[in-house]
């Protein structure tokens, strides 16, 4: 069955003549805190009906993920949840735990935001598929175990045996992800409440991820309650739309009506603030030309970061697995190289090359001019050196000690190098409260603790604290991965205008072409460990001559459901001709 | 057949790990003996810088017959000389002959040292089938009455010398209630100590409510952390019932600090046997280090420290082997 | 954006210090209020009790020893030498209490900063930092107390050593184990590559992070400082007469046990046994002091 | 254990104390294999030439327990002739006098590897040995010998031997008269200890199954618990009463009152803090039966310190010291009564010959005002803090004594042995009156041996400290003493136990006199002088154990010797 059957009738929004699968009503959820109640739900209705896909999009910390876990009473003990769900006009909240039990991962399974801590770190991967089938009787322990290797190869996991029989830490976030949405799918429930499924994926990966969700959708009446922020996938999956606005419920209908014709004023906003990805041989002037960047990308003399046949290898029972292979790349002062390419092809892993941070089996790396690692600066030399360098993980969560309150974490670097910027602890508090507020987030955060805040709030943690120090290198490995496109918007603003100002270098990984597209200078594309094409910005995602690159771009959504269909329809006839 | 392929491929590789670690881990525990030996003797001349001859021979022995004494041991030699002619010895597998107890020291430990581990064994084996629930349990029930209560009696038992709590349960269960003997079994083997398991009941409880008390408390505090981790939420959410995924999930992840406990109390162990056996007359090696160092049997006390030390480094060996073992992410720290 | 500054939830109260929240939660736990009442209580005893109940407990009484409590002068009657019970529980008390707090302390922060240190690290420097704890633990601390007590005469500045000394290897051990774990996290990274030290990554990042173990270890150490002494007494390396300790005045009311003197043994172990207990208490108030997600659960 | 023993009356089991297990059986000992319970369990199966013990109250030959019969001193006391007892060996060969020869010619050529052999004494001193007949010969010394000392400290050593059964040099060896010549002998010896060294076959061995006493051991376990059963060729007149006895070794003495709180021992013995409730042991069937050691206790002053020597060898000092010992108070209440007060170097629990009146009158009785009075006498005065300091220094009647400057403080060291509660609780006392006449007594507690090593270390070659001022190492009594209390091993100038170095030419001249002159009035003017002369500070005496004997154990008098006669106890109904 062809995917264009499908949106061809689309779902009236007004129709309420079907009686909605998950039927939410006048939902709140408040959690209680050292600081007082924080209301993070205030009483919203949502129905998810059968087989369609909805789509709940909204500003970062608005409530998506807190009303996704409510539905399966997985809130943290902190929260009051008020307000009722009924899932086939059965009463959830009222559920014992036992009875919930029957019903999580067998008729609801859920997708949480943040793959990397969501995952066991000492039990296999198959076995934690597994568990979702043992669970509910699914099967002998041979059959889950070989289930869990096909739902592995299901989500495009390459070498699903091996990775059935390895661990977390040994996957790349997208990886990670993809395990979660495998457990999700498992038992093939009724309904998936996937909370930004793919954030963490390259666009290929999504683009194939969401036509599994679509397939599921179609052919086994599966339903889809989807957090995102990603308007592109909106566009090419959702049949309805909620969007969430500091806990309420602000608009929602049809795809279409919700994309096309926004209501709110903060739908408006919202979609204002989607980048887009220029159609192949439309040219956009580059966010400001980097000073040392001669036409074509070519850096001159000294480069703040210059990479020279790194490589790294993992070793793991024997075998060895090469996660980035003999790679070389120069970023000049004030330049942006945007890094794209296929979720574990080693993005993160030249980050952290880049920070000196990863067992390295070859190569050298200079920051500044200045080498690093063995051979290189030590002690205070190197420490100064780094403070230079801003980094951002790919994972907020885990980049963040969970015992450390946000203000401490954003004042670190400050303290850190404390003695070559003084700074008295009053001045230090004002700096904090800066941040806090260039990356959107209230001065009252400062004494949070990451664990209470939304994904995308601790994204914006860790960005701020890498631009503590006004860095002449930022290391980004997906900054706003977590954030809606408004809050995103903002954030990249901040981090133009403070390119403007500082002029500082930038290695910003990104799935998020449009993004890369908009903010960087040159763009680098991995694959496999490698680094397949680089070149200035629009020669490489306007004009792309990979073939990977080529794939790449075909597979990025845009935030319009119409030309999304186009493009999804172009895109299967390209893969089902090759 | 491709899955045991590959379960072959990977024990088969990951067995070269294992022996990789404990060949380098045995060179070291074998530097880490030497240096005890070392230490030990520099001690026993420190504080003893005429050596055992007088307590060994008692008040009553002339000088002569102590300086024949030193002469035929070698004590009247250079420490260093003393020192490497042990190790000359212990190289060859000889301990030498007990000064006190008329027969070889290899002899004397091969008989008691059966019997201690057989104490320690079973009295570490209880205490983790009894810590280990019960500091889960409390984990689970943090904060309500079952937490207090045994947090309460932990301590309680914890802060009672194990001296006075061996005591106590003597008078109640041997000479009040008449339920077990006072007495561990007696004789000289293994085999006869198992036959009477009657008499090993307050042994055993003597020596295992102290570790019951400490496991529990570190149970309950990792299982606590590990509790508040992402992972338990997904596990939840997959239909998992809350104590499958404590026993699943959560059980392996806390056993970090009670592993590295565990490899810590097998040598500590004979420190703690000295009480009990002393207490139950259950002649082991505790009461063997114990009274050769206090009597001077020179001999003995070096072959106890030896047998010590070797189970020092075998459980520390042990400790790590396991810890990294269940922990995949410090597993690469094996090669 | 225009809306920057509010864009979230409305309730918004004044933030805390995270020491006020912590202290919060330390003081909602019913257990470490018990528990610093406690150790207050027992601090006023032992310091303050020899002004109001004075007694002799420099020179033995021969004439009035094994006295049952509640004759006249001795509440709690007197011990085998002629020392009044309760005037001796104080100044036991001080010694036992400064030592238990002292040397579980000392061995608390060598064996916390080893192990966290050895873990970080890794490699040659993990191996020959635990092959000095396997060392350590190699040589029972009653060898080496008796050793020392041919060697030196004890005080308690000495003890407190010493015992600190033996005590910091189960620590260390424990510490070590979870470092290892802890420095692959990503926000241990994130230190180093903001150019922090390695110091402060272990001080600030990995212990904080280990908390919960230590706490619980420090607890067990300061019960195993009280016990330690009171062991070392039997062993004969105990403070010299007339000083004492609890664990002393229990080990020395043991040998009374079926003489029915009680008071020579229940009064001194209960002072015991509510110290730990108390310590223990505030440590777990501790944790959840340091504990900013657990209850969250 | 023991569950046989309670039952029967057949059967009896003894505990030994606590920590060592019987591991010798040969008569002749390695040096160190000398523990008393060895050598009593020995002498039921060898009876000693003489059998010097205290089992009927004082201290004297016991005919019944030895081979000896008679003898008879030569009228130069240069030589005595023994007749031997009626015994024979299980074997039924009698006991001869080639039995002794083999003795004295084993010991004689291996004295070096002889536990208890002192050079110039028995066997160096024997100059001839003459076999009259079987049953006779004749002893030649090289000097002459008080007869006491001779008899009670010397010829007790002696064991016959079986010479027909174990004078060989291998175990399949021939007999013969391997003794006799020095390398055979020297190979019978270190044949006989090697088949000594293999505790397990004590109860197989041909060897050892050749006996003349009362019993024959009937199985040795490794741990040390002896089984013994009556010989039942004995031909002597000691003959046991009960057939069996199981002697049972104890890791610890709270062990071994947990068992016999079980009542699964019949003779057992308690710590002396069981005293103070007697009741709860005769309530079990038990009585308690404080067993009194021959020894003395006591603390020696270091005179040869170069600080505190000068102050020591005042003798007014030494008294002040004495008169603030309160030996009545401390035995009674410390010790729970199971010490006795001693007040000389005559054991003086048991009443002797040797006693001299001096000594059991106490001179220097607890007396605070006295001692103080001596101190402010010879012009000590009280100083900041109380103590007491020289402030008329000289050699005056009333000044404080030759080498004591103005100035000098009385503040003394006593390093003493850790691990017991009496110990620790007497010190104490001593610390506190001596602090109220103003003498500042620290107290060094260390193990055991550190305390001996100590003692020594201003005698040892080469040693550089000299700094212990009073050592006590008399938790179990400081000095055992052979039969005859002679005190050639503890106050002569230069013996090794003279730790303090006490030097008094008049006792000198008495305490060789006791083991040489043949008059009996020696040992109470020794007695006499030494009590008032204070070489030492004289202790309260322990017993030698608190017994608990269960009722209708008869075990007659207890040896002060330590020494046991299981021969001797009965069941009586
Ligand atoms: N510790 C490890 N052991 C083994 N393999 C690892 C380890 N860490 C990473 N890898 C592998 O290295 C590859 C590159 O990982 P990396 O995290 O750099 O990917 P990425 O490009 O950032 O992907 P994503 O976009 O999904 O985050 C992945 O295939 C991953 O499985
Ligand atoms: N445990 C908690 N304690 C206190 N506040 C919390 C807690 N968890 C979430 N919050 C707050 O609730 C609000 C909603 O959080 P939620 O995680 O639902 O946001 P979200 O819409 O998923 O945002 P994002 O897109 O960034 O993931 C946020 O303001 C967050 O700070
Ligand atoms: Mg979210
Ligand atoms: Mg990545």
């Amino acid at each position: 069955m062809s995917a264009t059957d499908r949106t061809a009738t689309p779902v009236q929004g007004t129709d309420d003549a079907e009686t909605p699968m998950l039927r939410i009503r006048d939902l709140a959820v408040t959690f209680r805190t050292d600081d007082g109640p924080v209301e993070a739900v205030r009483g919203i209705d949502l129905d998810v009906r059968r087989g369609e896909v909805l789509a709940l999009v909204g500003e970062s910390g608005s409530g998506k993920s807190v009303t996704a876990m409510a539905v399966l009473s997985l809130l943290p003990a902190t929260a009051k949840r008020t307000g009722s769900i009924e899932l086939d006009s059965r009463e959830l909240t009222s559920l014992t735990e036992a009875e919930l039990n029957g019903v999580r991962g067998k008729e609801i399974s859920m997708v949480f935001q943040e793959p990397m801590t969501a995952l066991n770190p000492s039990m296999r991967i198959g076995d934690q598929i597994a568990e979702a089938l043992l669970n509910h009787g699914v099967g002998t322990k041979q059959e889950a175990a070989r289930r869990a290797v096909e739902l592995l190869a299901r989500v495009g996991i390459p070498e699903p045996e091996r990775r059935a029989a390895g661990y977390a830490h040994e996957m790349s976030g997208g990886q990670r992800q993809r395990v979660v949405i495998a457990i999700a799918l498992a038992c093939e429930p009724k309904l998936i409440i996937a909370d930004e499924p793919t954030t963490a994926l390259d666009v290929t990966v999504q683009a194939e991820i969401l036509d599994l969700i679509r397939e599921l959708a179609h052919s086994s009446g599966t339903s889809f309650l989807l957090v995102t922020h990603n308007m592109g996938v909106v566009a090419d999956i959702a049949d309805r739309v909620a969007v969430m606005y500091r806990g309420e419920m602000v608009e929602h209908g049809t795809a279409m009506q919700v994309l096309r014709e926004p209501n709110a004023d903060y739908t408006k906003r919202l979609l204002d603030a989607v980048p887009r990805l220029p159609e192949g041989g439309e040219t956009v002037p580059p966010a400001g030309e980097p000073d040392s960047t001669g036409p074509g990308g070519v850096a001159l003399p000294v480069p703040v970061l210059s990479l020279r046949e790194s490589s790294v290898t993992y070793r793991k029972a024997g075998k060895s697995f090469t996660a980035l292979d003999q790679v070389s790349i120069d970023i000049a002062a004030g330049e942006i190289l945007g890094l794209v390419g296929e979720s574990g092809s080693g993005k993160s892993t030249l980050g952290k090359v880049a920070l000196g941070l990863a067992p390295t089996s070859g190569g050298e790396l200079r920051l500044f001019g200045e080498k690093l690692g063995r051979g290189g600066l030590r002690g205070r030399a190197e420490r100064r050196l780094r403070g230079r360098v801003g980094a951002i993980f790919q994972d907020p969560g885990s980049s963040l000690d969970p015992r450390t309150t946000v203000g401490e974490a954003i004042a670190e670097p400050l303290v850190v190098h404390r003695a070559v910027r003084p700074m008295s602890g009053r001045d230090r508090a004002a700096r904090v409260r800066e941040l806090l507020e260039a990356v959107e987030l209230p001065a009252s955060y400062a004494s949070r603790f990451p664990h209470e805040l939304s994904g995308g709030q601790r994204q914006r943690i860790g960005l701020a604290r890498a631009i503590a120090l006004e860095p002449e290198l930022i290391i980004a490995d997906e900054p706003t991965s977590a954030l809606d496109v408004s809050v995103q918007a903002a954030v990249l603003r901040v981090l133009r205008e403070l390119q403007e100002r500082m002029d500082f270098a930038c290695l910003f990984i990104s799935h998020d072409l449009a993004v890369v597209h908009e903010f960087s200078h040159r763009v680098a594309v991995m694959h496999e460990g490698r680094i397949v094409e680089l070149g200035a910005t629009d020669d490489v995602l306007l004009r792309p001559q990979h073939p990977y690159s080529q794939r790449l771009l075909a597979s990025v959504p845009v935030p319009d459901p119409v030309a999304q269909r186009e493009r999804r329809v172009a895109r299967l006839a390209a893969r089902s001709a090759a | 057949m491709v899955e045991a392929a590959r379960t072959a491929v990977r024990t088969a590789s990951g067995g070269a790990g294992i022996l990789r670690f404990l060949g380098r881990r045995l060179v070291q525990g074998v530097i880490v003996i030497l240096i005890v030996t070392l230490i030990v003797f520099a001690l026993l001349h420190l504080a003893m810088p005429q050596g055992p001859a007088q307590g060994i021979l008692g008040m009553q022995a002339t000088q002569e017959q102590i300086d024949a004494f030193n002469r035929a041991n070698g004590f009247d030699r250079p420490l260093w000389q003393q020192y490497f002619t042990f190790l000359s010895q212990i190289a060859v597998g000889d301990l030498g002959d007990s000064f006190k107890l008329n027969r070889p020291v290899a002899d004397a430990i091969g008989q008691r040292l059966p019997k201690t581990l057989v104490l320690a064994l079973i009295s570490m084996v209880v205490a983790l089938i009894v810590a280990i629930p019960m500091g889960i349990y409390q984990a689970v029930r943090r904060g309500k009455t079952g937490d207090y209560v045994f947090t309460t009696m932990n301590f309680i038992i914890y802060s009672t010398p194990s001296f006075f709590l061996g005591l106590v349960l003597v008078i109640v269960f041997a000479q009040w209630l008449h339920l077990v003997p006072a007495l561990a079994p007696q004789g000289d083997t293994v085999a006869q100590v198992l036959a009477k398991p009657a008499g090993l009941v307050l042994p055993v409880a003597t020596a295992a409510l102290g570790i019951i008390a400490t496991i529990s408390r570190y149970m309950r505090s990792a299982t606590i952390d590990n509790l508040s981790e992402d992972y338990v939420r997904t596990a939840r959410a997959k239909g998992t019932p809350m104590p499958v995924v404590i026993r699943r999930h959560v059980v392996r992840n806390s056993l970090t600090p009670v592993i590295a406990m565990l490899g810590y109390y097998l040598p500590v162990m004979f420190g703690g046997m000295i009480v009990v056996e002393s207490l139950f007359n259950y002649p082991g090696m505790g009461l063997l280090f114990w009274t050769s160092a206090q009597t001077g049997d020179y001999p003995v006390l070096l072959g106890c420290v030896l047998v010590i030390a070797v189970a020092t480094v075998v459980g520390s060996i042990l400790a790590d082997l396991v810890q990294a073992l269940l922990n995949p992410r410090t597993r690469g720290e094996l090669a | 954006m225009t809306t920057a500054t509010a864009a979230q939830p409305a309730t918004q109260p004044a933030a805390r210090s995270p020491f006020r929240r912590g202290l919060r939660r330390f003081l909602q736990n019913k257990l470490a209020l018990f528990g610093v009442v406690t150790i207050v209580l027992f601090l006023l005893f032992c310091f303050l009790g020899p002004i109001l109940h004075p007694t002799d407990q420099v020179h033995t009484d021969l004439k009035s020893t094994m006295l049952p409590p509640g004759t006249p002068g001795h509440p709690l009657g007197t011990d085998d030498v002629g020392y009044d019970v309760l005037g001796r529980l104080m100044i036991g008390g001080q010694v036992s209490i400064l030592i238990g707090l002292a040397a579980g302390i000392l061995a608390t922060v060598i064996g916390t900063l080893w192990g966290a240190i050895a873990g970080y690290v890794g490699g040659t420097v993990d191996a020959v930092m635990m092959r000095i704890v396997d060392a350590g633990i190699a040589i029972p601390a009653t060898f080496l107390l008796l050793i020392l007590s041919a060697i030196m005469r004890p005080s308690v500045p000495l003890m407190i050593v010493v015992i600190g000394l033996v005590s910091w290897l189960v620590p260390a051990r424990l510490v070590r184990a979870e470092s290892i774990s802890l420095k692959s996290r990503e926000y241990v990274l994130a230190i180093r590559a903001m150019g922090g030290t390695h110091g402060r990554a272990v001080v600030k990042h990995i212990v904080p992070n280990t908390v919960g173990t230590i706490v619980v270890n420090a607890t067990f150490q300061v019960a195993d400082a009280i016990l330690l002494v009171a062991y070392v007494s039997f062993l004969g390396m105990g403070l010299q007469k007339p000083a004492t300790d609890w664990g002393a005045m229990l080990t020395g009311g043991m040998t009374y046990t079926y003489a029915g003197a009680w008071w020579l043994i229940f009064p001194a172990g209960l002072c015991i046994v509510l110290t730990v207990c108390a310590f223990n208490s505030i440590g777990d108030g501790l944790r959840d002091f340091f504990d900013v997600k657990g209850r969250d659960r | 254990q023991g569950d046989e023993a309670s039952s029967g009356k057949d059967s009896v089991s003894y505990a030994l104390p606590a920590g060592t297990g019987p591991n010798w059986i040969l008569p002749i000992s390695s040096p160190d294999t000398m523990a008393t319970h060895n050598s009593a369990i020995k002498a039921t199966m060898w009876p000693r030439l003489f059998e010097y013990n205290g089992t009927s109250g004082t201290m004297e030959w016991d005919q019944k327990a030895s081979a000896a019969k008679a003898y008879e001193f030569s009228d130069d006391h240069l030589s005595v002739t023994i007749t031997l007892a009626d015994l024979d060996w299980s074997d039924g060969e009698p006991v001869s006098s080639r039995d002794v020869e083999f003795w004295y010619n084993l010991v004689r050529f291996n004295a070096e590897k002889t536990g208890g052999y002192s050079a110039g004494l028995i066997p160096d001193n024997i100059t001839n040995f003459e076999i009259v007949d079987e049953k006779t010969f004749t002893l030649t010394f090289s000097q002459v010998y008080n007869e006491e000392f001779l008899l009670a400290n010397q010829l007790s050593l002696v064991y016959p031997m079986p010479q027909h059964a174990w004078d060989k040099t291998s175990a399949d060896g021939e007999i013969g008269d391997f003794d006799r010549d020095e390398a055979s002998a020297v190979q019978v010896f270190d044949y006989l200890f090697s088949e000594a060294k293999d505790m397990k076959t004590y109860a197989t061995n041909e060897l050892w199954q050749t006996v003349s006493g009362p019993y024959v051991v009937k199985s040795w376990s490794d741990s040390g618990q002896v089984e013994l059963t009556a010989n039942t060729k004995y031909t002597g007149e000691d003959t046991p009463s009960i057939p069996n006895v199981t002697f049972l070794p104890f890791t610890s003495a709270d062990a071994e009152m947990n068992v016999v709180r079980s009542g699964e021992v019949d003779y057992g013995y308690i710590t002396s803090a069981q005293l103070t409730s007697e009741s709860q042991f005769t309530d079990l069937g038990y009585r308690v039966e404080p067993w009194a050691g021959w020894s003395i206790t006591y603390m020696p002053y270091n005179f040869a310190n170069p600080e505190m020597g000068p102050i020591f060898d005042q003798l007014y000092i030494r008294q002040a010291l004495q008169h603030a010992v309160d030996q009545e108070t401390i035995s009674d209440v410390i010790w729970h009564g199971a010490a006795t007060p001693d007040y000389g170097p005559v054991p003086q629990t048991q009443d002797s010959a040797y006693l001299s009146s001096e000594q059991k009158d106490n001179p220097y009785p607890f007396d605070l005002d006295a001692a103080a009075k001596l101190l402010a006498d010879h012009g000590w005065t009280a100083g900041s803090g109380g103590t007491l300091e020289c402030t008329n220094p000289g050699t005056g009647a009333d000044q404080c004594g030759e080498g004591i400057e103005a100035g000098k403080k009385l503040e003394i060291v006593v390093t003493t042995q850790n691990g017991s509660q009496e110990t620790d609780n007497m010190m104490s006392e001593i610390q506190s009156s001596l602090g109220k006449i103003g003498v500042a007594m620290t107290i060094d507690s260390k193990p055991l041996d550190s305390v001996l090593t100590e003692a020594q270390s201003c005698k040892t070659e080469g040693s550089t400290t000299c700094s212990w001022q009073l050592v006590f190492f008399g938790t179990a009594g400081s000095w055992y003493f052979p039969a005859y209390p002679t005190g050639e091993r503890v106050f002569a100038k230069d013996t090794k136990w003279n730790a303090g170095q006490y030097d008094n030419p008049e006792a000198e001249e008495l305490i060789t006199q006791m083991t040489a002159s043949t008059d009996s009035e020696i040992a109470q003017k020794y007695s006499a002088l030494l009590a008032q002369d204070l070489p030492v500070m004289w202790m309260p005496n322990p017993v030698y154990q608190v017994s608990v004997i269960k009722d209708g154990l008869d075990v007659g008098h207890q040896d002060p010797g330590a020494s046991f006669f299981p021969q001797r106890w009965s069941w009586s109904e």
